[in-house]
């Protein structure tokens, strides 16, 4: 149903002036990743109207778009792994840049990105890595490497959660053991599942979506964890902290991209520039406390959330150390099988 | 004339649907989903593999799990309701389907609120000085068993009290006029000819224990995966869908054979073919 | 009747508030074929069940030979029982029916086989042995039920309403099959049923309830021509009832004078063939006058429906009058009715 | 007079109806909690109620479910009803009653799966129209199931003494069949409102991404983390289903005593 | 009969390979009360189906008063059926059960109700109108198809086992009832059914079939007395059939000489109540001697099973002989048995 044989092909040509009182667009996005007026806001500045979905997962919307009908979407919210292959699968419509002046605002290291160097089919939203919140009241000594998870102190047995997504399921063991974030090595990946085996017989589960709410109410003390929504947690619990592990970890995005299908470019691409603006982007760090590539909008987070999410408070230099995630083409599915291996085991 | 467009919607919406996926089976994934029409039998040579035969051995064992504890808490307690007098047994079969006209996530859901270490399960185990430590009850294999005998118990249920209640009162009463005990009637003549009761009662529960992913996602944390949740990963999240219908291909192959197994059983016990 | 096999005494038992037996007295003798006969809903079907075993009967006592079968549950009591609906085991086969009872009972294999054999063939249902109940037809299961009955050599069979479930014609078959295996067998025999002609044709005594009661308890021939009172009288063949007051030499009957018949009571009951009908003639004069009705021809009798002159039957129905072979009655004929003394019973 | 001897049984009945019910007491409870958590309750409180009425995506969810409820329910009803006429009057085959009942044996996951392909396939826009369809599918089986036992029960004599008393086929077929299996009928569309309504795994394949039925809703939010508005939900919810059953009990009754 | 209402002619019809009706021929005249008598499966209803046109016959032809019947599809044929079940609408009250014919033949509402009410007089139903079927006792349902059936005032009304769903003691009620309504309504009748009591007492004239075809068609009287072949001899009343050769005054019969009898064929019918048994005295002589073998008394009459000395009846059962009252005779008395020539008949 898709190839990606057309990728390379000429952009559409597209009408910088066209009347988008008359466009509408469907916006998928994460719950909660972006204002819950958004709608009325974006008919406010641009005219266009708006609806919006959302995903729980990645792996959800890349389903929808992919399955072959009309997915009936116009922007999507995907990590940039995800976003990568999208365009290979030739579903994307590339940036148009003078339709996003807003671009403009962004990191340097925001251009630079593994999975889309240059931006040319995905604008970045959001940037973070993935380490480890708990509970600095019941874990003692805090944890500092990936295997005080994988390999946990006895009294920690059946209180952590790792995520479950087949990338960021894997990241633990890759780091442990030193391997690449994007490693294809069948031993390596052996290797890795080997461990992941081994730490399964700890865990109280795998947890996407509500390892805060497990350290919370306690269940759990230590989980892996994305830094953006151990936010959640701190801001609920402050005993409960965020470290990233000393063997290092990744760098993962999540970009938007503007859908090839698309019968409202134009609008769409207004959607893009307006989630760009410093005020609108500061509000994802605000609210969310996810970090965003925006420079500009850097004036607009206050000193004290830095204090209180420390995660807040890093530089785009110290963000890039980490080894981005891109997507693996035909190896990806190594990871499908991993994922299961360890799951099922 | 009343047949046409009840036939003609079932053959579109039904026969060709179920026929176009499992002719999956037999093709090729697409890089980005989809299928690529190359015929190949790799689907089923990887359905095979150690990981998945795993997965459908332990499925086959949680699924029989559950429809054994599910038999054996469901079969005293439909011939309990049979054997209730005629104006406590309606209230009684309507309590035990109120629950199952509860919405099937909720019914799962209210298993996390109950099992939860923090959970009203664990708060009286402590309390009552049963165990020194809260322990963990969600996220086993036993919190998905749990689950799904609770989801599906009253399937088990109305079957087994359908065919009690339908055995005429003579029949065990003849067995205990020609001297049988009354173990002797249960174990000779009333549980035989409940037997097509209980095939379908375990049927009921086994089916859709076997396909289900919402409990094992939900109760089991993720580290308990059935061949529902392969399935229904294959097909929204690998995006592999023909080794997704090999898959289910191959559940359906072993529910058929337990279909045919229950009309052989129902042939050769129902109350009705005696008379 | 020497001492009884079975002595029923006083038996009472109530469903709730319905009260099924009000004290019920009744001896069956050994070897006798026994039957229960009453309209629907009198108490037959409790009775035999408390016998068996079914019922747990508030007050009364019942002994078997003299033990006490109270005391013991259903399956240890030497009674066996036919259900009216047959009962039989669906899962099971002709052979492994019948051989229900005596494997519970313990016998060894080899036994059970011998004796299955034996009742299969008394009942003529060799060759069947291995058929499931939903392969016989309707007489060969009652001959199946029978079986699984006596091979257990209870001393006493209980039969509820054995051939209400067959047709007409098979059913005259059976009536005759099942008297003479009793004969054949030699236990005594105690039948349910509703169908009086039944009762008369095959019983050796038949006891009559209604509604929870022994009427009278006789032999058929007893009970048809000396009726203990007015249901029982009714309810036994046609009758033809006048109510009245004693009178010598028979009962005083308003508008009829005194009607002939022996006996005491306010009832006088003369069945249709002791009346003689003829036509009116000038000189004739019979105990009623009447005209007749309507005339009714059912292969081998004819039956007359005579409205009497002058005084009406309890029922308020027209006088019947039993004829052999035709009759040269008319509609409207004006007729004269008699009978003899001797033939009509006065009872309460 | 009868010993009802239960026995032991008593033990069981209880136990199970204990079973049954302390899940999905422990719902109800913890809904009233004042507390954030659904897991220990802090006070009393109506406050998730409160929550749960202003909060517009559960009202929207639950407008979807009963917009594909009522589609799939009427379409099920009408095309259920005529097959299984014919099925019962003019057509008697165990091979077209076996490929008619079909959707309402096979496994959910099968029709889901298979309907999402085929939906790709032709290229139709998921969402509330797909999974009406879907709906109808398995809801037209169910119809036919109840619809059926009753026809075939239908003394076959009643639509010749129709036409015998001067009535032709049509006349027949709606003033005598429609009416005597009417009972049936209703059933069948009550079954088939309340298994849409409840269904979630066919709905999850075959719906598009903007208009989340109210199982997709739930199931969402469940995955998203333990709150008493979903304990506050859950209670509306089989309060409802409690209504529902009780009103049929009794509605069930009265119709069987005038017959 | 002058010209007949119905004319049936060469009738026959198939299932698969089951042959139902082999060439019937019927009349059946108007206002006559006919019945169609014989054994299960021999087309009885086939034959009552086939005329109100549930079922197509592949040759013969049904004439009502001419009219060619076969070319008309059910709802069109000037005959009404009332069914075995009764078929009521049980969603409709009685008045609209009633009512539903008149309606469909497009009546005015008014004339509809006059109708209807007028029926439902007939019957004895008036007060019941609003009922439901299942507010109805078996016997008010019963009329109500009646009435449901003759308010079309059909030239014939077809009634298949009408009285088999009640039980016993109502059905000899409703008989008489079913009799006096078709003399009050003035249409011809054909009734259904394979109870023989049922068919000669109610119809004026009887056909007996068996195995697709009619046997002999005849009053019941008639159809008693002379039985056209042993078929007929057999199904309508008990008999004693003896078989032999033609022979001056009876029939030849080996072991027995000859046995007196009227009539051409192969066996000799003779009925049990025109048999006179006697106690052998040393002098007497009868027609046959033989032993008692059984006394059977049914309320009314005895019947004496005898086993007949040197010869045996063609159902090798024993001979019977009814005698008014009770009998004296003793199981294994050597007896005496004799009729006349002009009582028993020699059929085919
Ligand atoms: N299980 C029961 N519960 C309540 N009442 C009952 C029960 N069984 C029988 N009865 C009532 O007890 C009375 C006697 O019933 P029983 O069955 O002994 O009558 P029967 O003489 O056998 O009648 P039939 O000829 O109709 O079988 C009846 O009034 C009946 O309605
Ligand atoms: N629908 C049918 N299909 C096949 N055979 C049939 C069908 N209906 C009747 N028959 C056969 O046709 C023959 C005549 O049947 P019919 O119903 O006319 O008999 P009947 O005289 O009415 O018998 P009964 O007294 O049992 O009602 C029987 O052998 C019967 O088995
Ligand atoms: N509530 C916001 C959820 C955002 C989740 N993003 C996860 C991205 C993983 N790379
Ligand atoms: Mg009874
Ligand atoms: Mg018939």
């Amino acid at each position: 149903a898709c190839g990606g044989e057309d990728s390379g092909a000429e952009p559409e040509k597209l009408d910088a002036s066209a009347d988008l009182t008359k466009q509408s667009i469907t916006v998928s996005n994460w719950a909660g990743y972006m204002p819950e007026d958004i709608a009325d806001q974006f008919e406010k500045a641009t005219g266009a109207s708006l609806s919006a979905t959302e995903h729980a997962t990645n792996e959800e919307i890349m389903a929808k778009l992919t399955a072959g009908g009309d997915s009936g979407i116009d922007v999507a919210f995907v990590s940039g792994q995800y976003a990568q292959a999208l365009n290979e699968a030739g579903l994307l419509e590339p940036i148009h840049e003078d339709l996003v002046p807003n671009l403009d605002n962004l990191y340097a290291q925001a251009g630079e990105l593994a999975y889309d160097k240059g931006n040319h089919y995905s604008v970045p939203y959001t940037w973070g890595t993935t380490g480890i919140c708990y509970r600095s009241d019941l874990v003692d000594p805090a944890p500092t490497s990936w295997n005080d998870i994988l390999d946990p102190d006895p009294a920690y047995d059946g209180k952590i959660t790792m995520l479950s997504t087949e990338r960021w399921l894997a990241l633990p063991a890759q780091k442990a053991l030193g391997y690449s974030v994007n490693t294809t090595d069948d031993a390596e990946l052996e290797a890795m599942k080997d461990k992941l085996v081994e730490a399964k017989k700890h865990l109280l589960g795998y947890d996407d979506t509500t390892f805060y709410e497990k350290l919370i109410s306690g269940e759990a003390v230590m989980t892996e964890a994305w830094d953006g929504w151990c936010g959640y947690g701190m801001a609920e619990n402050p005993d409960i902290k965020f470290v990233v592990p000393s063997e290092g970890s990744d760098l993962w995005t999540d970009t938007m991209v503007v859908l090839k299908g698309s019968e409202n470019k134009e609008a769409a691409f207004a959607f893009v520039n307006m989630m760009l603006d410093p005020e609108m982007h500061a509000w994802v760090t605000n609210n969310v406390y996810y970090n965003v590539p925006n420079e500009a909008a850097a004036e607009f987070v206050p000193a004290e959330l830095k204090q209180q999410f420390p995660q807040l408070d890093v530089t785009p230099e110290q963000l890039a150390e980490n080894e981005g995630l891109i997507d693996l083409g035909e190896d990806s599915t190594k990871y499908t099988e991993l994922t299961t291996d360890v799951t099922a085991s | 004339m009343f047949l046409g467009p009840g036939l003609a919607f079932t053959a579109v919406f039904v026969a060709v649907p179920v026929l176009l996926v499992l002719s999956y089976t037999v093709f090729d994934r697409g890089r980005f989903g989809g299928v690529e029409y190359d015929f190949t039998l790799d689907n089923f040579t990887r359905a095979f593999e150690p990981t998945f035969r795993k997965v459908l051995v332990s499925s086959l064992g949680i699924a029989a799990a559950a429809t054994a504890i599910a038999l054996a808490i469901g079969y005293p307690v439909a011939y309990a309701i049979a054997k209730l007098p005629e104006r406590w047994r309606s209230l009684v079969l309507v309590l035990i389907v109120i629950p199952f006209w509860t919405n099937f996530l909720i019914r799962t859901y209210a298993w996390i609120v109950l099992l939860n270490t923090q959970g009203v399960l664990n708060d009286a185990l402590v309390g009552l000085g049963l165990v020194d430590e809260r322990i963990d009850l969600l996220y086993t294999r036993g919190a998905v068993v749990a689950g799904l005998v609770y989801v599906y118990l009253p399937l088990m249920i109305l079957p087994i009290y359908a065919s009690v209640a339908r055995l005429e009162r003579e029949l065990p009463e003849a067995s205990a006029d020609l001297g049988g005990s009354r173990f002797a009637t249960f174990v000779r003549v009333t549980f035989p000819l409940s037997l097509p009761g209980v095939v379908t009662g375990c049927i009921f529960v086994f089916v859709p224990s076997l396909g289900n992913f919402v409990v094992p996602e939900l109760l089991g944390g993720g580290k308990t995966v059935m061949v529902g949740n392969l399935v229904r990963d294959q097909f929204l999240k690998a995006r592999d869908w023909p080794f997704g219908a090999t898959l289910a291909l191959i559940m359906v192959v072993l529910l058929v054979a337990l279909f045919a197994l229950q009309s052989v059983v129902s042939r050769r016990f129902s109350v009705e073919a005696g008379r | 009747m020497t001492e009884p096999l079975l002595k029923v005494r006083g038996l009472s038992a109530h469903y709730g508030d319905v009260h099924a037996l009000r004290g019920v007295d009744l001896d069956v003798g050994d070897n006798e074929f026994f039957a229960l006969l009453g309209p629907s809903g009198c108490g037959k079907t409790t009775l035999l069940r408390s016998v068996a075993g079914f019922e747990l009967p508030e007050e009364g006592s019942v002994e078997l030979a003299g033990q006490d079968l109270l005391a013991l549950p259903a399956h240890q009591r030497p009674v066996n029982m036919m259900f009216q609906s047959y009962a039989l085991f669906p899962h099971l086969s002709v052979e492994k029916n019948v051989g229900y009872g005596p494997a519970r009972a313990g016998l060894p294999k080899q036994e059970v086989a011998a004796r299955v054999a034996a009742v299969i063939d008394t009942v003529g249902l060799t060759g069947l042995e291995r058929r499931r109940p939903s392969q016989l037809s309707g007489g060969q299961r009652q001959r199946v039920a029978l079986a699984r009955a006596i091979v257990n050599q209870p001393r006493l069979l209980l039969l509820d309403e054995p051939l209400s479930a067959l047709d007409r014609n098979v059913r005259a078959q059976m009536q005759l099959e099942l008297k003479r295996l009793q004969h054949e067998v030699g236990i005594a025999f105690m039948v349910v049923t509703h169908d009086q002609e039944e009762a008369l044709s095959m019983a050796d005594r038949v006891a009559v309830m209604s509604d929870g009661q022994v009427q009278q308890v006789a032999a058929p021939q007893e009970l048809y021509r000396n009726p203990a009172n007015r249901f029982v009288a009714e309810f036994i063949g046609r009758s033809n009832i006048f109510e009245g007051v004693a009178a010598s030499g028979g009962l005083a009957v308003a508008g009829a004078g005194t009607l002939p018949g022996q006996g005491e009571g306010r009832f006088l009951v003369v069945r249709p063939e002791d009346v003689t009908v003829s036509v009116r003639s000038s000189g004739s004069r019979g105990v009623l006058t009447g005209r007749v009705l309507e005339t009714q021809f059912s292969g081998g009798t004819t039956t007359v429906a005579v409205t009497p002159g002058g005084v009406a039957t309890v029922s308020g129905q027209p006088l019947l009058v039993t004829q052999p072979g035709f009759s040269t009655l008319q509609r409207g004929d004006e007729v004269d009715l008699s009978w003899s003394e001797s033939v009509a019973r006065i009872v309460a | 007079m009868r010993r009802s001897g239960l026995g032991f049984l008593w033990v069981a009945l209880v136990g199970c109806l204990l079973f049954l019910y302390v899940p999905i007491a422990t719902v109800v409870v913890t809904s009233f909690n004042s507390g954030k958590s659904a897991l220990n309750i802090k006070g009393l409180s109506l406050r998730w109620y409160g929550e749960l009425f202003d909060d517009p995506d559960l009202g929207h969810a639950l407008l979807n479910s009963l917009t594909v409820a009522v589609g799939a329910t009427v379409f099920s009803t009408v095309v259920g009803t005529m097959l299984a006429v014919g099925l019962v009057r003019f057509a008697r085959s165990t091979v077209l009653d076996a490929f008619v009942m079909a959707p309402a044996i096979l496994p959910d996951l099968m029709l889901a799966i298979g309907l999402l392909a085929f939906f790709t396939w032709l290229g139709l826009p998921l969402g509330l129209g797909t999974v009406t369809i879907a709906h109808a599918a398995f809801g037209t089986a169910f119809v036919v199931a109840v619809v059926r036992s009753r026809l075939v029960q239908l003394d076959g004599s009643l639509e010749e003494a129709s036409q015998d008393l001067g009535a032709g086929w049509a006349t027949t077929f709606v003033r005598i069949t429609l009416p005597s299996v009417a009972p049936a009928v209703l059933a069948g569309a009550l079954l088939a409102f309340t298994l849409s309504l409840d269904e979630f795994v066919i709905a999850f394949f075959t719906n598009g991404p903007d208009s989340p039925t109210l199982p997709i809703e739930i199931y969402s939010r469940v995955r998203f983390g333990v709150t008493p508005e979903i304990n506050a939900l859950a209670s509306l919810l089989l309060l409802v289903s409690v209504v529902a059953v009780v009103a049929g009990a009794v509605a069930f009754r009265r119709t069987e005593r005038e017959r």
